[in-house]
């Protein structure tokens, strides 16, 4: 999770669904707009752990394994070590699946490592440009305690940006002096700041988070950490930032589905929910858990989904071995529910395996639809009570 | 009385030639909206659906004098239609695109006039039963009658309509803001617009997951409120931090939690339901009270 | 009397400690201009010159409440410096810098409040002879008297000085606009300024090729010009279509010459001279008629 | 010569002293924009066209020199020609100087030439992004008839744009129906504008133009010539443009000075001038020229300058066999005559031929400097009126 803060003038949200980078792409980015960070180089695998170390040339070398998650540190994926032990540390990480407090319980497969130079701070700050959507504008948030402290420490300083009129160095500088930096930090802190908010703007990102942001004696900062999130909307504008998605590193039937168009989230219950509009579908999983029930996932066809849509969103359920009955809730409004019906017995036929199915079908032609689904022999049970489906799901659920 | 349109609006599409664009628009005429023309950049001078289709909306405007804008333009393309309408003197844009990349919203939002009302984007419309339907939201579910309905969600409203239309209570105004994180018309503009339309007895409001939206608007009833309000709030099992199909449905950090939503409603004085099934029950019941 | 500036006007400096603020900062010292600090971010809390150095602009606006700011902050961060005055409620913003990009220069005359004014950049600055000297001219070559000069160029400037210094003459005060194609103060807020400056007797105005600034001073003298005005313009002999050192001078496809610029100031009755070594004497004599 | 009107309103100035680039390089920043260019290759070599050929595969082809300058058609640098015979006419283009209407006398050197699919276009238009100086900010302008008529066809239509609030695709389609394009021309017109727009707001162009932008018979625009000047002040944040300047389409004399930080311009006489500040500069030309002599350039060594400077500037001027006598006119501001005085006895001691100089040095120390000119051993006048100097100096130029 980013650092976030319980805070009524904030109102901070970042955004999920979003395009994640890791460190080492966050970093590269950062870089290609003017802000230092330390020498490092990615390895993918244990051979080209000697190169990294000679080209670094450092004694002391830090072995990030990147994973889409923080607090990485406490769970042995940020180390520093010897140069000579650096191969073996790789080795260690590569291919395994890295838990933290911030990923679920199977964690994150570790594909790529950076090793880095050490850096030699003298404070560590936060620094971050968000989307504050009370003021429906971005925000930059300042903090002189960085690093783990972040998410205890004091809050923030912000200053949210008038999107027409930009952000300039002189206005990070005031931030700079708002967190108590003294002396050349006062510069290149601004000019820091300036560059964040242009790197969010230029390439759609709707968090930009350096945490820490180290200072040296010298006044001059680096980028210890990473995390730029980019808005995936916007990725038709940004076909570079497209590439740098990394798959593996969320839960595979998420990207199946994103790749149909659906919009699903694993869960860990057992009920396989298919509806129409998420706020529906949010509606539904409370009314399973409201009745005792576990939601095994949220999916949501769209408000406005195609018989084709619901019959490949049912099919992706019936694949997933946990999912012991199906709760289909569709609220035809502009969709007939007649052709509805046609989707659902079209994957219902072909589920491969005992799977009991409850079906809500309301609104446009939903006699039609609830003929069909009688006609089409479906072995399941319908109706059109939102409460009683729910209730159906559940002890279907609890007796298989 | 209804909020915002009336069986005399007049009603413009952009995008109208498109494949959305035209299914709505034939549903929409169908239920009585009186849709006076379309903009299709490249099409203008022809006719579609019996209506003179233009390139700009400022041609449009000159031509057929709309009230209200309609957009089902693509997502690309969709911040610089509402924009388009606005400088063209539109007074309120309903943009039923979803999937407007937020940097564009952030500019819409700076840059639209206080002359222009927007409703969305990513939402269902405007619909005042009988008179008037602007959006993609099925016109026969709905009923003429005293409930102001205002919701972040689509297919969540229509349960919210089809049950005060079971209850035989009917609806004045159903306004869907949409759930994007940065959008036009918010949960207290519309507050106001139900507290101030006289044939509104009652306001339903269904929330969900994410902002502080919610929470405003228990500020907002608790301070300038006289008619009665229930609210549902989606989203009360959602996990932490993972985004429920819109990109303004997130928890995070303890914010916008549906949990802190209820509570700060429930102290404004508002009747909070726990079930999304009994909505359209509780607001009969507090009416009764 | 004089304008914009006097003997009482604060002045801080931006770029304070760099080479180019400390020694224009020393001559205006020696020259009697009240210097009351300067900003040099990182240096907050130090002296310079025996006065206060701040991080910011508007801890010095706190601190020492200067009525003016002069710029010598290397380009690429001078737009940013400019807008930091403004927005620390600094009423006159010399900007001497030059080599800014044209873009940052749209941004600030853009985004400039009508609180303040900017004169530059790419200019020697303005000077009040025996008051008050912000900027870069040679401040021997003043003397006290009754002529107002505003001239798009640098050294010229100074030819213009001297010659009138040399009559007898003097100036009140002393404009240098600058050679930018965008820039701040113009010859027609000049113009306007010293017509209502009770001191200055005669304007003498210092053109040059490129643009449409003298063509346009010549419509403002035409219709409100009660005061002699006597002018030069500089690049009767440039090609077209070459810079000539400044960005702003260059004639394009006709527009911006020289003959141009002469006949309109001529038929607005301004005394229009030829030779840049009879500007001073060409006053003395309008002034003489 | 940019196309430009003499059109009260519009008050356009097209930046002088601004890096320009070659037709070929602004065509492949306009494609990066989303804006679309013909088919073509560049060619240096004849060895090249062979290739290329074949890659475009076209039975005709267009070839184009690539100088800095344009109505290159007239001057037979743009010619239609069959595929077999590109090499002959390539061949017969490289290392030659190709004379326009819009070069010197002595033209410029033609080395690279591009190779292009021909076109089918209904009609040629006019669209740019240039500086409205009058309006303090970027125009767009556009025409319904570009190529060799905008100079002389009808005035295009303008749109101011507004630095803070941008433009939209929008505004575009209101500047296409303004000039008469309809169908689907007038949606492709407003996204061609507003890139047009975001590339010269991105690349610190203070022109893009595209003359002709080609209509296709399927509304879709291909730009048929453009060009880009980049301003030069804003070099130091668009590092990717600055390899892209073509010193070679420069006069050598002017990029020697610019190298060494000095404003200079070479013209057609014999006078050479060495001035501080470019209004005093162009002013001793004027009474040079008043005096009826010929100014051989026009030199700023800048307002504050330094003896090294003035030294340097000095030598250049030598240099230049066409120069029979050198005009000093220095008037010592900030800048201390004596010291000028140094710099001007260090580079005269070195001419190498007979070159008489003319001084006038005026300002701060202004004694100490004429007494250190004389001590020095200056061979030349050194004066202290203007007029008087220029008069000598036209006078030392006719009789050498």
């Amino acid at each position: 999770m980013t650092a976030l803060w319980h805070n009524d003038r904030l109102k901070l949200v970042v955004l999920e669904g979003v395009v994640r980078l890791h460190e080492y792409q966050a970093k590269a980015l950062l870089a290609a707009h003017g802000i230092a960070i330390p020498p490092g180089v990615v390895v993918t695998q244990e051979g080209e752990v000697d190169a990294a170390v000679r080209k670094l040339a450092v004694a002391h070398c830090v072995v990030k394994a990147q994973i889409h998650a923080g607090a990485r540190g406490k769970a042995g994926g940020v180390r520093v070590v010897a140069a000579d032990e650096v191969a073996s540390h790789v080795r260690a990480l590569l291919g395994t699946r890295l838990v933290t407090p911030q990923t679920a319980a199977d964690g994150l497969p570790v594909d790529s490592v950076l090793l880095e130079a050490p850096v030699a701070a003298v404070s560590e700050l936060y620094l971050a440009c968000a989307l504050d959507r009370a003021a429906g504008a971005r925000v930059l948030l300042a903090g002189n305690q960085g690093g783990m402290g972040i998410e205890e420490g004091a809050k923030p300083e912000s200053h949210v940006i008038d999107t027409i009129r930009g952000f300039l160095p002189y206005q990070g500088r005031a931030l700079a002096k708002a967190i108590g930096l003294s002396g050349r930090a006062v510069a290149a802190f601004g000019d820091i700041a300036a560059a964040l908010v242009r790197l969010a703007e230029t390439l759609d990102a709707v968090l930009v988070e350096i945490n820490p942001l180290m200072r040296l004696d010298d006044g001059r900062f680096v980028a210890g950490d990473a995390k730029i999130e980019i808005d995936d909307n916007a990725l038709f504008r940004q076909p570079a930032l497209e590439t740098l998605r990394d798959a593996r590193q969320g839960d595979a039937r998420d990207e199946e589905a994103r790749a149909r168009g659906l919009q699903y989230i694993a869960l860990d219950g057992d009920i396989g929910c298919l509806v129409n509009g998420a706020g529906l579908a949010m509606a539904t999983m409370d009314l399973i858990a409201q009745a005792g029930g576990r939601p095994a996932n949220f999916l949501d066809v769209g408000g406005g989904t195609t018989a084709r849509k619901v019959a490949e969103a049912l099919s992706l359920l019936a694949r997933d071995q946990r999912v012991k009955v199906v709760l289909v809730n569709i609220f035809g409004g502009i969709v007939r529910c007649d052709l509805i019906a046609e989707g659902l017995l079209l994957a219902a036929a072909d589920f491969g395996r005992p799977l009991p199915i409850v079906v809500r079908l309301v609104g446009t032609r939903e006699a039609e639809g609830r003929q069909a689904l009688a006609d089409g022999g479906l072995l399941g049970d319908v109706t059109q009570s939102l409460e009683q489906a729910a209730t159906l799901a559940v002890r279907r659920a609890q007796s298989s | 009385m209804s909020v915002l349109i009336h069986k005399g609006t007049r009603v413009l599409c952009q995008g109208f030639t498109g494949k959305q664009g035209t299914f709505h628009c034939e549903q929409a005429l169908e239920y009585g909206t009186d849709i006076v023309g379309g903009v299709t950049p490249g099409k203008g001078g022809t006719r579609h659906l019996d209506r003179p289709v233009f390139d700009t909306v400022a041609e449009a405007m000159a031509a057929v004098r709309p009230d209200a804008s309609v957009i089902y333009v693509p997502a690309p393309m969709a911040a610089d239609a509402i924009l388009e309408a606005a400088a063209a003197g539109i007074g309120l844009v309903v943009c039923i695109t979803e999937g407007i990349p937020v940097a564009d919203m952030l500019r819409v939002k700076a840059l639209l006039p206080a002359t222009t009302r927007l409703i969305g984007p990513n939402c269902p419309g405007i619909i005042t039963p009988d008179e008037c339907k602007i959006g993609i939201m099925p016109g026969a579910i709905h009923r003429r009658g005293v409930v102001g309905i205002v919701s972040r969600s689509g297919t969540l409203t229509y349960e919210a309509v089809a049950q005060t239309t079971a209850e035989g209570l009917g609806q004045t105004t159903c306004i869907g803001i949409g759930g994007d994180p940065v959008h036009g018309l918010g949960f207290i503009d519309s507050l106001q617009l139900f507290e101030a339309d006289p044939a509104t007895e009652a306001i339903l409001l269904v929330g969900e997951i994410g902002g502080v939206e919610e929470e405003l608007a228990a500020d907002y009833i608790r301070a300038h409120g006289k008619k009665p309000v229930v609210a549902y709030i989606a989203g009360t099992t959602a996990p932490p931090g993972r985004r429920m199909g819109h990109a303004g449905a997130v928890i995070a950090g303890g914010l916008g939690t549906a949990a802190g939503k209820k509570t700060a409603l429930a102290q404004a004085g508002v009747v909070v339901v726990d079930s999304p099934a009994r909505m359209g029950r509780a607001v009969a019941e507090r009416m009764a009270r």
